[in-house]
């Protein structure tokens, strides 16, 4: 076959005049980047929640002002965060970076990845503020971290629609049972869920097993030490398929995310929600008044009341270029009134205690419930080995979806375990 | 002529093959229509559900403000010239000189390396990830324009080299013997008779590597990660993840991301078409 | 002192001898013209002088230097294409330009070379032209002008009047004439047609198969030729070949038959190797027939029937089947003979014609197509 | 200039020419390809150092059954793609009429194909929406309900590869329009002559000249589907369940997500070798394609 190139003779000095203004384009935009500074603090962040994001430009703001430091901040995906940070820690590592206490970031201390700042917490003198919490960023006596807002996770609901509908938020499996049918004759789906992200099934399956097995068979699962085909789980996933049989949760779940089940919640096209307090995200400021925490309900009557409560953390990558600015901002950041601040937008509950006490019902009601709590576990995805977590939240979003692949699922799970945990 | 050409005199007819194509050009492009749509409406509407009927209000002026504004879709769109623009230089020049040497210096071995290089076009990019980004790593650019710059740039010589040599070849023979007879160095038969000749050939060469590099996702997700080097392709979907139920604002950012490449494509289209039929056809 | 001299030179491709050990020596000033049949090497040889091929042994001196080693435009030589190989990019004037400006040479000595070439090529007007807006002819001249403005010791042309149709071409062959002789370069031409060859050159080298197969003025190929090829190969309408068996090889001559000719006896030939029963082959060149009438007395050496008349004006040129006459390798077809009378004839298709020649006009030729025949005087034609 | 470059400049000057292209594209492409057949020997979290394990990462994927997923995905995606050359071919015909304002209809055509295949995905994402997309529009005016393609995993990689054969329609049909003015007049002319029209023109006269760009559609076709990742990238995260991942969105997310850089790279082996058969079947076509021309 030929080809008629004549006809580019005739475009031909358009083409060049083209060229040339993208030439002179790319010579002004390559002076864009800015050459880091001596003074300058890079964070990268994975924060989601707009109000938050805005906070913590604030506080930045106010600490150049301050400091004459310029503090440079990336918004990263929180999803693709959670990718991006294997490499950054390695190469191109910024000055302060938001993670996950616990278990994950005990995954890059033992890599060396992340600096000890035990140094500032002994300035700072963060640990007669800090209490339990501390132990969620500490490995072999030193600090790695400091712990951000902690996360309950339990059923939300709308006051309103319960009030409307007399509904109370169940207390026993019976009552749990009862509701959704209530909720699914008032057309209302029961529990609003979207697992496009994934986590959210976790989110689900740690509160059905610590409510059916406790806390410490839990971790022994999260840890590998229990097969994914023990009979202990029988029960778990045998009220879950009830459950999904029941058509508690929201139709086609896979193909949204949190937020916009969040957005379902809010709209009264669903009853009731699996989150953190991070929920009110999805929620206009007028319905915030409305929104309410419950605990998810009691299974087997006699089993402690444990929960997730992740916390999240703030760190310093051992391969930061400005330590000193990234302790000094942090201990800017971290004074109670900006702490509180920031948290207070995610309606975490502040780790400190000198905190001003929150005008948040919600994380006040959260601090209660916190009390009451025997015991924590992080979250599906932050107590096991990510390669697993990333595994079995499929597994268990397929789960959701088609329950009579049970035996299936969790026999390629227990492959997995075995691979990973030997 | 395939199929029978309409008359000139049959008006009718051709007024009523021209608005049956034209009604088909609509549901073909109604996907992007109804995004254009989106772009102008206002997020109240959207909330209230009127995702399809005409917008009560028009938006466009602040859906597009908001991207500017509240996103860093500026910084994305201009890293995306930073990545692109060099890419496509350096890919051109590049491909100038291999395209004229494999095709005019015939040496033992050079149609292996020619094949190399047709070949190594061929790879899905997904095979080389891992190297590619452990390489940029070691050399200090991953999370650099540098980074995209120089995979671009290798990435695409495959195909240009393919592309560039074919077109020399098909120059007539004579004019570089011709130079060779009146004393043209190489350099100076590259200078003074390749590069004015395969003009049309660079041309048709720079927009399509101009869409090539513009549109790629995957590379910038594996080797960028902050915002002041992230191309546009990446920023959109970061973005479509942080404004999940602002459909307004993600397709006013949709259309910003794809205006570039479709403004090129209009502006040059005879190019565009003409070197991707050579490039596949050739290649 | 030879301008070009070629020692020994021989070139391979891939699993094909191109050049086999050419020898020439080729005088400053001279025209010469290199022809043979497409596929003999003659183009080869060409761009192996110009150095756009490299030579596998053997080496190229042009004006005393070896230049074997050297780049093309280090050689002193210029050359012009077949295609012209014009830059459609450049004006006239910029491609006559070209080659002095690859070599650096002051804007004011390009000018006054280019305008000196245009002016020996009437191309003033066009200098400002693209190639694409110039007729055939003033391409042509333009290619050559490119040359001359290098001020070579060595014009190369390749097929150079190829691309041109026949009035244009016969208008060239002039010009080109005129200006090797108002140039006085030694000039290297290659063609295939034979006219231009005959008309143009000082001296003609026949090439077959790589080889040189004989050198000398066109006359002198002409009356002379050194072996069946170049005998064949020069000369329209072709010689005409007869298949003959050699009878008797003496001191005296040697004694040809060949069916449906009489016993034929040709003196002085250089009979070495040569003996009784071998193949031989007699030539006649179709203007050294004659038709005879019988009844003048004189003895037709055989009669034919005539197949085609071709009425060329001055000239008349029948194609007459002579069997049991075998022929060779001729113009009109195996066993046919081709006759060339200087006259408008009446003679018809179908006639039966009486033809003789005489003796001293026939060409033998042996079994490896050596030519036995003495030299001719050059002038006898 | 010295007496040795220029003696030498004729080969050294290509050389010099040729190298910078040939180092990068060396360096970059072809020894990364290489070093992933390497890794995949390896296990390696992609931080730490690797350890050899020979074979075991190939082992494990044949006893993957998400491997064969994506296998089956990866066939699926060459199936919808084989529509792409028809439906080229049948629009190519349609708008290969000279019409005043076919030109800009044509222009319209090919947009897709200029989009980034992430804002294809995008704008998919929005049509099949199950609340409000395109898809439950055409339904909902039918009183029926849109299923959710995305979230069912027996249409999502139906739904994803439809949306990537958007942009290759347009693909093939540049290139038949192509085709079509290189057509040899006098040979439709002469089946003109001999009675053929509509169909039977296109299947005895038309097509058989078009096979060689036909064949480029479907060669550039294969290789198209062989390497999406983008889309799947964009609109499913191969979700749900891994249900629409294929080899290249694995491989992804095995080194990316499961950080395991060795099993990935053994995936990427397997595509790799699948493509190196398609690369080997194109090329190999092309050369014929170009003897019998010459």
């Amino acid at each position: 076959m030929t080809t008629d190139f004549s006809a580019f003779t005739t475009t031909r000095r358009r083409f060049l005049k083209g060229t040339g203004a993208a030439l002179a384009a790319s010579a002004t935009g390559l002076c864009l980047p800015a050459l880091a500074q001596a003074q300058e603090i890079t964070i990268i962040s994975n924060l989601s929640n707009v109000e938050q994001r805005q906070i913590l430009q604030r506080l930045a703001s106010e600490y150049e002002a301050k400091s004459g430091a310029k503090i440079v901040i990336n918004n990263m995906d929180h999803e693709a965060h959670k990718t991006a940070i294997r490499s950054y820690l390695v190469v191109g590592a910024p000055d302060i970076c938001f993670w996950f206490s616990g278990n994950r970031m005990k995954a890059f201390v033992t890599k060396g990845l992340f600096d000890d700042i035990s140094d500032l917490f002994a300035k700072e003198n963060y640990k007669s503020v800090l209490g339990a919490t501390t132990s969620a960023v500490t490995v072999g006596g030193k600090h790695y971290g400091l712990p951000m807002g902690g996360l309950l996770w339990g059923l939300f609901y709308r006051k309103d629609v319960f009030a409307e509908h007399n509904w109370t938020p169940p207390k026993t499996w019976n009552d749990f049972l009862a509701f959704g049918e209530a909720a699914k004759s008032a057309t209302m789906i029961p529990i609003s869920m979207g697992t496009k992200e994934l986590w959210p099934a976790g989110g689900w399956f740690d509160h059905m097993n610590l409510r059916i097995n406790g806390l410490d068979k839990h971790i022994a699962l999260m840890d590998g030490k229990v097969p994914y085909t023990d009979p202990m789980l029988t029960p778990v996933f045998d009220k879950w398929n009830d459950l999904i049989k029941g058509g508690f949760f929201s139709p086609n779940h896979s193909s949204f995310g949190w937020e916009q089940a969040g957005a379902a919640l809010a709209q009264k096209k669903a009853a009731m929600m699996d989150l953190g307090g991070f929920v009110r995200s999805a929620f206009p400021e007028a319905d915030l008044p409305q929104l309410a925490y419950a605990p998810f309900p009691e299974i087997v009557p006699g089993v402690a009341r444990y929960e997730d409560f992740s916390v999240n953390s703030i760190h310093v990558p051992a391969n930061a270029k400005n330590k000193q600015g990234a302790r000094d901002f942090l201990a800017f950041f971290y004074k109670p009134e900006n702490l509180g601040a920031f948290l207070a937008a995610e309606g975490a509950i502040p780790p400190r205690n000198d905190c001003p006490p929150s005008k948040d019902p919600l994380v006040n009601a959260a601090v209660e419930e916190l009390k009451k709590v025997v015991g924590t576990s992080q979250y599906y995805d932050r107590d096991t080995d990510p390669d697993m977590a990333q595994e079995g939240m499929a597994g268990l979003q397929e789960f959701m979806v088609k329950p009579e692949r049970r035996e299936q699922i969790l026999k390629r799970l227990d492959k997995t375990r075995k691979r990973i945990f030997g | 002529m395939y199929p029978r050409p309409i008359p000139e005199n049959a008006r009718i007819q051709r007024a009523l093959y021209l608005s049956s194509v034209t009604l088909v050009v609509i549901l073909w492009l109604l996907p992007l229509l109804a995004v254009m749509l989106t772009s102008i409406r206002s997020n109240e509407e959207l909330m209230a559900g009127n995702y399809w009927g005409w917008p009560q209000k028009f938006s466009l002026i602040d859906n597009y403000k908001a991207v500017f504004e509240q996103t860093a879709m500026l910084r994305f769109f201009l890293n995306s010239l930073l990545i692109t623009i060099p890419s496509v230089i350096g890919v051109l020049i590049l491909s100038t000189l291999t395209g004229f040497v494999l095709s005019r210096y015939p040496f033992r071995g050079s149609n292996l390396i020619f094949a190399l290089f047709v070949g190594g076009n061929f790879l899905p990019a997904q095979i080389m990830m891992i190297p590619v980004r452990d390489l940029m790593v070691r050399l200090g650019l991953y999370d650099t324009v540098y980074a995209l710059i120089v995979f671009h740039i290798a990435f695409q010589t495959g195909f240009a080299t393919l592309f560039m040599r074919n077109f020399i070849a098909a120059l007539p023979g004579e004019l570089f013997q011709a130079a060779r007879a009146e004393g043209a160095s190489p350099f100076q038969t590259l200078r003074h008779v390749v590069v004015p000749l395969v003009r049309p050939a660079l041309a048709a060469l720079a927009i399509l590597t101009f869409t090539f590099v513009w549109n790629d996702y995957f590379w910038a997700i594996v080797l960028t990660q902050s915002d002041a080097v992230k191309p546009v392709t990446a920023g959109l979907n970061n973005l479509r993840g942080e404004w999940t139920s602002a459909w307004n604002i993600v397709s006013a950012a949709t259309i910003f991301v794809a205006l570039p490449p479709v403004v090129m494509f209009f502006m040059m289209q005879k190019h565009f078409v003409a070197g991707l039929t050579m490039g596949a056809v050739k290649g | 002192m030879s301008s070009v001299e070629l020692r020994k030179v021989d070139k391979h491709y891939a699993g094909y001898h191109a050049l086999k050990t050419v020898d020439l020596k080729i005088e400053k000033g001279e025209f010469v013209v290199m022809v043979g049949p497409s596929g003999c090497g003659k183009s080869t040889l060409l761009k192996t002088i110009a150095g756009l091929e490299t030579i596998n042994s053997g080496h190229i001196v042009i004006n005393g230097r070896d230049v074997t080693r050297e780049e093309p435009g280090d050689r002193g030589i210029a050359m012009v294409f077949q295609s012209y190989a014009l830059y459609p990019h450049m004006t006239v004037a910029e491609n006559m330009g070209f080659g002095l400006r690859m070599a650096k040479r002051p804007k004011t000595e390009i000018d006054a070379a280019v305008k000196r070439a245009a002016r020996i090529l009437r191309l003033e007007e066009q200098l400002d032209k693209r190639p694409k807006q110039l007729s055939g002819g003033q391409r042509q001249r333009v290619a050559i002008g490119r040359a001359i403005t290098r001020s070579p010791e060595v014009f190369l042309f390749d097929e150079p009047l190829s691309n041109l149709d026949a009035a244009l071409r016969t208008q060239m062959r002039v010009e080109l004439s005129g200006l090797h002789a108002q140039l006085g370069s030694t000039m290297i031409y290659v063609t295939h047609d034979q006219v231009e060859a005959m008309t143009m050159a000082d001296r003609i080298v026949v090439l077959n198969k790589g080889r040189i197969e004989q050198v000398g003025s066109p006359l002198e190929l002409y009356t002379n030729p050194a072996n069946i090829f170049v005998a064949g190969f020069l000369g329209a309408p072709r010689m005409n070949f007869i298949e003959a068996k050699a009878v008797s090889v003496d001191a005296s001559g040697v004694s040809v038959a060949a069916a449906g000719l009489p016993a034929i006896t040709l003196d002085g030939i250089d009979a070495g190797g040569l003996s009784a029963g071998d193949a031989v082959t007699i030539g006649i060149r179709p203007e050294a027939l004659r038709v005879v009438d019988p009844s003048d007395g004189v003895m037709p050496a055989f009669s034919g029937q005539v197949r085609l008349v071709e009425q060329l004006g001055r000239e008349t040129v029948l194609y007459v089947d002579a069997s049991p006459l075998q022929t060779t390798n001729s113009d009109s077809g195996t066993g046919n003979f081709t006759l060339q009378l200087n006259k408008v004839s009446a003679i018809s298709v179908s006639a039966t014609l009486q033809v003789t020649f005489d003796i001293v006009d026939a060409y033998l030729f042996g079994p490896d197509g050596r030519t036995l025949t003495p030299g001719k005087p050059v002038a006898s034609i | 200039m010295s007496r040795v470059w220029r003696r030498n400049r004729h080969w050294l000057t290509p050389v010099l020419f040729l190298l910078p292209g040939l180092i990068l594209f060396g360096s970059v492409i072809l020894a990364a390809s290489i070093e992933t057949v390497w890794i995949s020997l390896h296990d390696w979290d992609g931080i730490g150092a690797k350890t050899w394990v020979g074979l075991a990462n190939y082992v494990e994927l044949a006893d993957d059954p998400q491997f064969y997923v994506s296998l089956k995905n990866n066939i699926i995606w060459l199936l919808i793609f084989m529509l792409a050359p028809p439906i080229g071919l049948a629009l190519a015909l349609i708008v290969n009429q000279q019409i005043r304002g076919m030109r800009i209809l044509k222009s319209l055509f090919f947009v897709p194909l200029v989009l980034a295949t992430v804002t294809v995905g995008v704008v998919f994402g929005w049509v099949y929406d199950p609340n409000f997309g395109l898809l439950q529009l055409l339904f909902g005016a039918f009183g029926g309900t849109a299923p959710a393609l995305l979230s069912d995993e027996t249409f999502v990689t139906f739904a994803v590869a439809a949306a990537g054969l958007w942009p290759q329609i347009a693909f093939c049909m540049i290139l038949f329009l192509a085709g079509l003015n290189s057509l040899n007049d006098d040979l439709i002319a002469a089946g003109r002559v001999d009675g053929a029209r509509g169909w039977r023109m296109l299947r005895h006269v038309v097509l058989p000249q078009l096979s060689q760009v036909g064949f480029i559609a479907i060669a550039v076709t294969v290789i198209g589907a062989l390497r999406s990742f983008d889309m799947i990238a964009v609109m499913t995260s191969g979700g749900p369940y891994g249900s629409s991942t294929v080899l290249a969105y694995q491989m992804y997310q095995e080194s990316i997500f499961s950080y395991r850089f060795g099993y990935g790279a053994a995936i990427a082996t397997v595509l790799f070798v699948i493509m190196i058969v398609f690369i080997a079947w194109y090329l190999n076509g092309l050369i014929k394609a170009e003897r019998s021309n010459a």
